[in-house]
């Protein structure tokens, strides 16, 4: 840690840690209701359990990326944060709008919280991951202007490096394009055109800006490769990420009452969409091949790579699967949406903040560079299970997707929705027993933070 | 001489590129907005049952139906198709408030369940005719078939 | 004939590398769109026949020649730098973007017409790949006179010489991109049947 | 350096003349009555070749040596495949 006020990164990191807690917990809650319909019926039921899950996971990783970045910026920049006591004060409002959002969500029925904050004065509640009450969302723009204030005046005092300014315009554009969460019409396909102006945007274009700084910014430390190499990967990672990412979001606008030429563009564009994922995966393996020192922090180096591999999986060949309009047709909206989305989000941004977090976290608890090594090999253990975990509940869900599809659209004489649900429980059974083994990965993965602390650090292997 | 390969180049395509594709979607979002009246029943909510449809989408939204259903093919994966469910139910909105009015407070034993959401008469015919108009969106054939 | 000349070859093509890789990309995004339109047609060939039929064929055939004359006039402009004449450069590069210009007023006179005539994208599947297909290419031209408006600027300010002079031969490599996917565009959306 | 400039710019004349002779050559086709394959066929090789001459001289591919010279090749070699197939599946 070069610079004092890094170490307001470290209350944001431990918060995305606690809510990464919760939302495998209730991962696992409603994988269980899948299976076993009754289960906390009618204290929790599905719909809410799923929006804690989902709500947690979007926090997080807001919580992992504002870590990343008042780690990043400084150290970039090469001078102290523009002011420390407002990225602390920040951090309490967003966890108390947070913590009081979740308490909202379990204590209350949805229909309680929606009359308690007001959301008849400006609806925007109700829809997929923005639930939030309005509030709650006012509160996130102005935790997100407090925040991109904070780290503007501290890139506009400093040094500018490529990192530093491609964080910035990801994080301006994940403000930017959250405030499309507050247009909410009646009419139905006018509201799902402009919701995937944040939602795709968000994770499809300017989180992947994120994304890509933040990796480069871990390879810089850990590879110890020329900065000029990698800032102008990264340049053209996200450049055709942008390029085949924004007329990508056509792939949504296929059955939503939009005009049928988006199956076109859509279906064209989102095909490309791998391209950057392939390169960025490329990239990473190139920077590790070219390392000019060993980096003792290992996991982190892992970290990295297992990113760049997981996104290009997760969001670039499960996307593709079924990204096409005539495949798209018949799996909308099932279980194949479901299996891409789990590795898509774990591989790209779920594993970006572990990287961050398992670079820096050391860093930030004293450590002069890395875990000790009995840490170490238990963060490795965690990687591994949790990531072989992710990658057999993908593909449970494919197979649960492939026969729902079958069943319900393909088949000559279909099925009911829940007829067919009943069929398919297996799958639905052997994900949840993944599921397990994905929270023993998590808890291995808090416990490197405690067993062997003690211990000295690893030699510097040169 | 032979630079193979600059930052400032990707920098400048990275720029122009995102500009232009995004100037590209704006101008394709522009079309679009013109051809919606053909396609998104928008009729339905400048009739007489507006303001109903309107009262319809508000209950959908402040009951969360989202977290379980899937409205045209997005939402949660948990409870069956409602973009639909009109044409499902035989065209029939009455069809649609018997089902609300009858789940049971307490779920069904093992079995997934729709909560008892204590709707008034009034509530139900504007959730149904809410459905109703969904169901009448131009959705280019989705989904295939009518169980969703 | 220059057999003597190629012998010392580069090992990349001229320009910046990134230029090539963005060309790579955007080559692939107008095949892909090909593709699209031939198979498409396959199952819809009356359709096809008929609405290409009404489409302007000589300005469609002005288009190409114009852009062909662009493409050239670049050429030329490479080829003055290269000599370290840069009035000459900056004079080619003028007329290729006044040739460019030229390309962006008659296919604004052909899409003025088709939404004169109320066609849209979605008036049916042969028009939306001709004015798909048209307008990205348009975009395109327009992108690219951007691009070299930029470098004839940098001419003027006699940031290029024989020896450095990258920067023209990168807007050239895009400027022909857009040239050959031209070339490939007006055969198959005006012509073949 | 000079002796190849002027060498490429003789091609690059050539090559310009060429291209327009062949656009006429396409135009004409069209406005004719012949029809089907034959049309396609002509006038997508055609094409083919002068995407080719724009590549080797225009864009100047003819002097790179190794891989990428083949970039505009191998580009217009799968659409125009997949084009000839699909015209001459049309046909049918």
């Amino acid at each position: 840690m070069k610079y004092q006020s890094q170490a307001v990164a470290k209350p944001y990191f431990v918060a995305a840690i606690v809510l990464f807690v919760a939302q495998i917990t209730f991962g696992l809650i409603i994988g269980l209701q899948y299976v076993i319909g009754d289960f906390l019926f009618p204290e929790i039921p599905f719909n809410v359990a799923r929006m804690v899950h989902t709500n947690t996971l979007i926090v997080w990783l807001l919580f992992g990326f504002m870590g990343a970045a008042y780690y990043l910026v400084p150290e970039e920049s090469e001078t102290e944060l523009h002011s420390p006591w407002l990225a602390k004060l920040m951090f309490w409002v967003f966890l108390v709008a947070a913590g009081l959002t979740v308490a909202g969500y379990l204590l209350v029925p949805y229909s309680g919280l929606a009359k308690l904050t007001g959301n008849s004065l400006l609806p925007t509640m109700g829809r997929e991951f923005l639930e939030q009450p309005t509030i709650t969302k006012l509160g996130i723009v102005v935790v997100a202007l407090a925040f991109l204030f904070n780290i503007g005046m501290t890139v506009l005092k400093g040094r500018k490096t490529v990192v530093n300014l491609v964080l910035l315009l990801g994080l301006v554009g994940l403000a930017v394009f959250f405030l499309f969460s507050f247009y909410n019409p009646t009419n139905v396909v006018l509201d799902k055109y402009f919701w995937w102006w944040t939602v795709h945007l968000w994770v499809e274009g300017v989180w992947e800006l994120i994304l890509g700084s933040i990796l480069a910014f871990v390879l810089i430390k850990v590879t110890g490769v020329d900065r000029e190499v990698i800032e102008k990967w990264l340049y053209v990672i996200i450049a055709m990420t942008l390029i085949t990412g924004i007329i990508g979001t056509g792939h949504h606008f296929y059955w939503i009452g939009t005009p049928e030429y988006w199956q076109w563009l859509g279906s064209i564009f989102s095909a490309l969409e791998p391209i950057p994922f392939f390169m960025m995966a490329v990239f990473a393996f190139n920077m590790v091949n070219k390392r000019r020192r060993n980096h003792p922090n290992r996991v982190a180096t892992l970290w990295a790579l297992g990113t760049a591999v997981m996104a290009f999986l997760g969001a670039g060949v499960w996307g593709f699967l079924h990204t096409l309009a005539p495949v798209n047709y018949y799996t909308h909206g099932t279980q194949i949406t479901a299996a891409h989305g789990h590795m898509a989000f774990f591989g790209a941004y779920v594993m970006i903040n572990l990287t961050m977090i398992s670079y820096a976290m050391p860093l930030l608890r004293g450590r002069t560079l890395a875990n000790s090594s009995r840490q170490q090999t238990l963060e490795t253990w965690a990687f591994w299970l949790m990531t072989i975990s992710i990658v057999l509940i993908t593909l449970f869900l494919t197979g649960a997707g492939i026969l729902q599809t079958y069943m319900q659209r393909v088949s000559v004489t279909p099925q009911p929705f829940m007829a067919v649900q009943e069929q398919i429980s297996l799958f639905y059974w052997l994900r949840e027993y993944t599921g397990l083994v994905f929270l023993l990965g998590l808890t291995l993965y808090i416990a490197s933070f405690f067993v062997g602390r003690k211990d000295p650090e690893p030699a510097v292997a040169n | 001489m032979a630079q193979a390969f600059t930052k400032a180049m990707a920098r400048n395509i990275f720029y122009g590129g995102s500009v232009f594709f995004f100037l590209l979607f704006l101008a394709l979002t522009f079309d679009s907005m013109g051809q919606l009246p053909m396609r998104d029943n928008r009729a339905a909510l400048s009739s007489d049952l507006g303001p109903t449809i309107a009262h319809g989408k508000m209950l959908w939204e402040e009951n969360n139906c989202i977290g379980c259903h899937t409205l045209l093919g997005e939402g949660a994966y948990f409870a069956p198709e409602l973009g639909n469910v009109y044409t499902r139910y035989g065209n029939s909105t009455e069809a649609i408030k018997v089902f609300i009015k009858s789940r049971p407070v307490q779920g069904v034993e093992n079995r997934r369940s729709m909560p008892q959401f204590n709707f008034n008469e009034e509530e139900l015919e504007a959730l149904a005719q809410f459905l109703k108009y969904v169901s009448e969106i131009n959705s280019a054939k989705w989904p295939p078939n009518v169980q969703g | 004939m220059s057999n003597t000349l190629t012998i010392e070859g580069v090992r990349q093509p001229p320009g910046d590398f990134a230029i090539w890789i963005f060309i790579m990309a955007e080559l692939l995004v107008f095949a892909i769109f090909f593709a699209a339109y031939a198979m498409t047609r396959m199952s819809h060939v009356e359709l096809f026949n008929e609405f290409q039929l009404q489409l302007n064929r000589r300005a469609a055939l002005a288009n190409t020649l114009v852009l062909i004359t662009s493409s050239y006039f670049v050429v030329r402009a490479v080829s003055a730098i290269s000599g370290g004449k840069a009035r000459s450069c900056l004079r080619w590069l003028l007329a290729a973007m006044g040739m460019g210009g030229l390309f962006i007023c008659i296919k604004s006179a052909e899409f003025a017409h088709h939404f004169a005539l109320g066609v849209n994208l979605s008036t049916n599947l042969f028009y939306m790949f001709y004015l798909s297909l048209t307008f990205f290419h348009f975009m395109h031209v327009i992108l690219g006179l951007v691009i070299l408006g930029a470098v004839a600027y940098k001419t003027r300010q006699g940031h290029y010489s024989a020896m450095n002079h990258t920067g023209v031969e990168t807007a050239a490599a895009y400027w022909h991109m857009v040239d050959l996917v031209w070339l490939i565009l007006f055969p198959l959306v005006y012509v073949m049947r | 350096m000079r002796k190849d400039d002027t060498a490429n710019l003789g091609a690059a004349n050539r090559t310009f003349l060429v291209l327009l002779a062949l656009t006429f050559v396409t135009f004409f086709a069209g406005e004719s009555h012949v029809e089907g394959v034959l049309l396609s066929g002509m006038v997508l090789g055609v094409a083919l070749l002068k995407g080719h001459l724009l590549g080797e001289h225009f864009m100047g591919l003819a002097r790179v040596r190794g891989v990428w010279r083949w970039i505009v090749v191998i580009w217009l070699f799968f659409p125009a495949m997949l084009i000839g197939t699909t015209f001459v599946l049309a046909a049918r």
